[in-house]
């Protein structure tokens, strides 16, 4: 090389090209609402993620300072509003331990068939949006056929098809409508027969395998140091299931196993949710054989006080552990409420796991986390 | 596990790092003074006999007299968990940062940064993370004063959005 | 199309000559523009879920001509579906701007058109009617896809009511959840 | 006297010219319909049903507001870049369509060279989306118009390869050539080495049109709309003609190479037998779409260049051998 080239490739050197900082959000058609991603690029790799949330942050935990317990319970409903129902659970359960009540074994059973029900829900709507998030637009609708039939269930019995705010201190508002039961079990046959169009579009696509295995890979140790749980977690090969680690209602005496996958990939958490679904799907179908008769919820004072201590609830929404940590001082109004939402500690991971990465990756790998930034923004 | 066992273990495992140590079925409530906190947190971890290892939850509250750290850490394994609290100066809350121990604490503790102005030493990016970043107050601490919100554009904006063309 | 419309009369004596042309174009353009309402995928928090739902299978919004683009550049309606914080509103008022005029909103569920259950918080705005104009709101929490589609339909007729010279009526249209 | 016009070449070339435009807008206007009803039947749901009949007007109703959208140029972008890149995608399509047969003398200029014409003329469009991924100077469209650059390029050499194939056979790079070669069913597809190369045509089409699974330089939930993000209006308009008229020209061109052109059944003119095929090809395409996922970027050159290259070269040899040792189509 003589002088002047090598001057010349100095100067280029020089020149210290950066990366391009891309926005992603808040308004994008995969950020699942309305997360920001303040990516730093290199071509197509990323080399830096920075999520900013908050977009969607009402003070909810404040807003439940100012209530007497009960009140807060319709506005859990809008906190995973794809799972509404096990944010109502899990709301009304850290008050039942903090306030110390009991609750009837026949609404424990019902509650543990909505809670089901409404994992499905969730899930299908997460496979529909993982797969457009993919390009494989057809999924969302497959998967939107069914829910609509699930929430068609859902509405049966709460009347809403979102926000049901279904589930009281103490017990429910009303028993199931004649019938639902067989309606649940016809749907549970209806939902197994097109688990089979899933894996065909999907599960089984080499296109769809190439773009998700071996992508965002998340180890085991890295999954618990995260503070990841749910499908997330277990797709890591961490056992970590609230429903048999802490069991709540009647999961103790139901038969039904724990999805946990080896690989901690973008496709085994997809497949740690589709699997889930039919495991759902064994739990419907023992909650009827074995509801008992009996009143659906236990009496409860009109002015609910619990005694000054603090309480929380763990409850296994569909997206990990859900917790409502509740400190009483004595009076009808909680002191502090704090909301663990699951998709918040989940998506702590995510800037770390995108390095390197592509762009699409990142959209892969945000779907397959399976966020609700209601929950997250609180 | 019987509980007294299971308070022995963590008791154990703590030294004389805590205050208290309750056992409640497989729940074990710590309470722990502040200078100790970051060095009772890592036996938690670290330790055998406690192996707990995994971050469950992070929040403080606030009494008007009193502010209060709450960790949660769990055993997945063994199938316990620790609530371990510490209560704060609320003068000058302060605390030292975990972060680097969990990673998934890292938000957690932005968060309660944000809620109750909690510093928390040590920690790699202390940021406002729910609320705008020019929010003034700590909403979550018992003297805080909620104020009516005001324009949510800031800026020079059309008056007339119904004329805008 | 042979109808006689009543403000037709006005227009023809506001330009003279013209103004039953404009008058007949204004029938086709508002035809067409009232049944190709592209949408902004634009969903903020529960309604937008709802918002998926009335355009999947069951309800498919494409059997009205209505589809989704991403970008606010290739949109016309834009439904804000959920609570609007105080964070988020300089974002939606960008998105506003960005889409080529005519533009409409639709606030979908109780949240976007009054603050819904959030009013008491300190910080989200009580109403994306604060932030931009408003054609259509379709209370509920969230509102059925009926009540989307519904809210749609009227806000289609309302478009049919304009003219290309920018004549258009501001008052809202209310739709009860 | 109309004749007496026409035999005046220039207003000749002209009328022909008319024509068509008038035909692949229409023709586009039936696709856009055509993929909206197909993607509703794959996706159990009806699609556009209430403008005009059974919703066949709705293309007409979108075509129509956007010609009176506002059209936006962003304050930051190259206008000269800006305003010129839709023609420089949409002029490209149009002229292919010159020297496409409909049917035997049904073709607007026809010449020696019309497959090496195709092909140039194509990868201007190029150059088009690239000056509008660069010119609109935003950071979505600058990645999706360097995408598609990589894309076009790749995919084009298979392509390329593929038509070289059926150039051995036919001994001609006039498409009426090509086509007449295949008259009485001979169609080119029934020969092994080109129906590997018909294979590799259609597959190179798909990332040429930017159709799922290699839609990544508009890939919604990446790109949002990748290089015309920013466009509105009758820009936009342009860039979703051209990529219908696109895609329509993909598939009858694959009709004249490898499925016989004009040639059918007798009865019917050959003209429909054309479009007939066509529009069965472009079913194919739309439901291919409609299921399948999008590849990364990475996985698509490689497929390009570690695949289909090397499978087009082997097709080519292959071809050339049949053509020289086994007779092939022609003496």
């Amino acid at each position: 090389m003589n002088g002047d080239l090598r001057d010349l490739h100095q100067e280029i050197l020089d020149l210290g090209t950066q990366g391009m900082v891309m926005n992603m959000g808040p308004q994008h058609p995969s950020t699942h609402g309305v997360l920001r991603l303040i990516l730093t690029l290199d071509g197509e790799e990323v080399m830096a993620c920075e999520p900013v949330i908050g977009y969607l942050h009402r003070g909810l935990e404040k807003m439940a300072e100012r209530r007497p317990y009960r009140h807060f319970l319709p506005f859990t409903d809008r906190l995973d509003y794809v799972c509404s129902l096990a944010n109502n659970l899990a709301c009304a359960q850290a008050i039942e331990r903090l306030a110390g009540i009991e609750v009837p074994d026949r609404a424990q059973w019902i509650r543990v068939a909505l809670m089901e029900l409404n994992r499905i829900a969730s899930h299908l709507l997460f496979l529909g949006t993982f797969g457009t998030d993919l390009g494989a637009t057809t999924m969302l609708l497959y998967a939107f056929r069914e829910r609509e039939e699930a929430l068609a269930l859902l509405e049966a019995i709460t009347g809403a098809r979102l926000t049901y705010n279904w589930i009281r201190v103490g017990g429910l508002p009303d028993d199931m409508p004649e019938n639902w039961d067989k309606g649940v079990l016809a749907f549970c046959d209806l939902l197994e027969s097109r688990v089979g169009e899933y894996d065909r579009l999907l599960t089984d696509n080499p296109i769809f395998r190439r773009r998700t295995e071996g992508v965002g890979v998340i180890p085991a140790e890295d999954a618990i140091a995260y503070g990841l749980t749910g499908p997330t977690l277990r797709a890591s090969g961490v056992e970590y299931d609230v429903r048999r680690w802490a069991p709540y209602e009647k999961y103790a005496e139901i038969d039904f196993d724990v999805v946990v996958l080896r690989d901690g990939d973008t496709f085994a958490r997809y497949l740690a949710r589709r699997l889930e679904l039919e495991q759902s799907v064994r739990i419907l179908r023992q909650v009827f054989d074995r509801m008992p008769e009996g009143p659906i919820a236990s009496k409860v004072g009109k002015v609910l006080k619990a005694p000054p201590g603090i309480a929380f609830s763990q409850v296994e929404s569909p997206r990990g552990e859900l917790s409502f940590t509740m400190v009483s001082d004595g009076s009808p109004n909680p002191q502090r409420v704090h909301i663990r939402a699951p998709s918040f500690a989940n998506l702590t991971v995510l800037a770390d796991l995108v390095v390197g990465n592509k762009v699409a990756d990142v959209v892969a790998i945000l779907g397959s986390i399976d966020i609700v930034l209601g929950e997250v923004d609180r | 596990m019987a509980q007294a066992e299971l308070k022995e273990r963590f008791e154990g495992a703590l030294g004389g790092l805590a205050e208290a140590v309750e056992a409640e079925g497989s729940l074990v409530r710590v309470r722990v003074a502040l200078p100790n906190l970051r060095a009772a947190l890592l036996a938690l971890k670290t330790s055998p006999d406690t192996a707990c290892d995994f971050p469950a939850n992070l929040t403080a509250f606030d009494t008007g007299q009193e502010m209060t750290l709450l960790y949660r850490l769990a055993s997945i394994p063994n199938r316990w968990q620790a609530l371990v609290s510490c209560p704060l100066d609320r003068e000058d809350p302060k605390a030292p940062s975990v972060a680097d121990l969990w990673p998934g604490f890292n938000w957690f503790e932005r968060e309660v940064y944000d809620m109750f102005g909690v510093a928390f030493e040590g920690h790699p990016d202390l940021r406002r993370i729910l609320l705008p970043d020019d929010w003034e107050g700590f909403p979550f601490r018992k003297d805080y004063v909620s104020k009516p919100s005001g324009s949510p554009l800031k800026g020079p904006q059309p008056t007339d959005l119904g004329e805008q063309a | 199309m042979g109808e006689v419309n009543p403000d037709l009369q006005s227009r023809v004596v506001k330009f003279p000559g013209g103004g039953v042309l404009v008058a007949g174009i204004d029938e086709i353009f508002n035809w067409a523009r009232s049944n190709s309402m592209w949408s902004l995928t634009f969903g903020l928090s529960c309604c937008a879920i709802e918002m998926m739902a009335t355009a999947a299978s069951h309800y498919d919004l494409d059997r009205f001509g209505i589809l989704f683009r991403a970008t606010p550049r290739q949109a016309d309606v834009m439904i804000v579906a959920g609570w609007v914080s105080v964070k988020m509103a300089p974002f939606i008022r960008r998105l506003y701007d960005q889409m080529p005029d005519p533009k409409h909103v639709l606030a979908m569920g109780g949240c976007a058109c009054a603050g819904g259950p959030y009013r008491d918080s300190e910080t989200i705005v009580k109403g994306v009617g604060e932030i931009v104009p408003v054609d259509v709101f379709v209370y509920g929490c969230p509102p059925r896809p009926e009540n989307l589609i519904h809210g749609l339909i009227l806000l289609q007729e309302r478009i049919r009511e304009e003219s290309i010279l920018g004549v258009r009526k501001r008052e809202p249209i209310t739709v009860q959840g | 006297m109309i004749e007496q016009a026409l035999a005046n070449p220039w207003i000749r070339q002209l009328a022909n010219a008319a024509l068509l435009l008038a035909v692949i807008n229409l023709g586009v206007l039936v696709l856009i319909y055509m993929e909206r009803k197909v993607a509703g039947f794959i996706q159990s749901r009806l699609g556009p049903v209430h403008v005009g009949p059974r919703g066949w007007l709705q293309s007409v109703a979108d075509a129509l507001k956007l010609i009176l959208k506002e059209d936006i140029i962003p304050a930051p972008a190259d206008r000269f870049l800006f305003v010129l890149a839709p023609f420089f995608v949409f002029v490209p399509v149009l002229a292919v369509f010159l020297v496409l047969p409909f049917n035997a003398g049904w073709v607007a200029h026809d010449f020696s060279l019309a497959a090496l014409y195709v092909i140039a003329a194509g990868t201007v469009a190029i150059m088009g989306i690239v000056m509008a991924g660069w010119g609109t100077n935003n950071k979505y469209s600058l990645l999706g118009g360097l995408r598609s650059a990589a894309q076009l390029v790749s995919y084009e050499i298979p392509v390329v390869l593929a038509i070289l194939a059926v150039v051995f056979y036919a001994q001609s790079m006039s498409l009426v050539d090509i086509a007449e070669a295949q008259r009485g069913f001979g169609w080119f597809i029934f020969h092994p080495p080109l129906l590997v190369a018909a294979f590799v045509y259609m597959i190179g089409q798909l990332a040429e049109t930017n159709r799922t699974p290699f839609d990544l330089p508009e890939a919604e939930s990446e790109l949002v709309s990748g290089f015309h993000t920013e466009y509105s209006g009758i820009r936009f308009a342009m860039f979703f003609l051209a990529e219908f008229a696109n895609t329509f020209f993909a598939a009858a061109l694959a009709v004249v190479l490898f499925f016989g052109g004009w040639d059918g059944l007798p009865g019917l003119t050959g003209a429909l037998w054309l479009v007939a095929k066509s529009y069965v090809l472009v079913f194919v395409l739309m439901w291919i779409r409609w299921t399948l996922p999008r590849v990364r970027v990475d996985q698509l050159l490689g497929f390009a260049w570690k695949v289909l290259v090397p499978i087009g070269l082997i097709v080519v040899l292959w071809a050339a051998a049949s053509v020289v040792y086994a007779g092939g189509a022609k003496p």
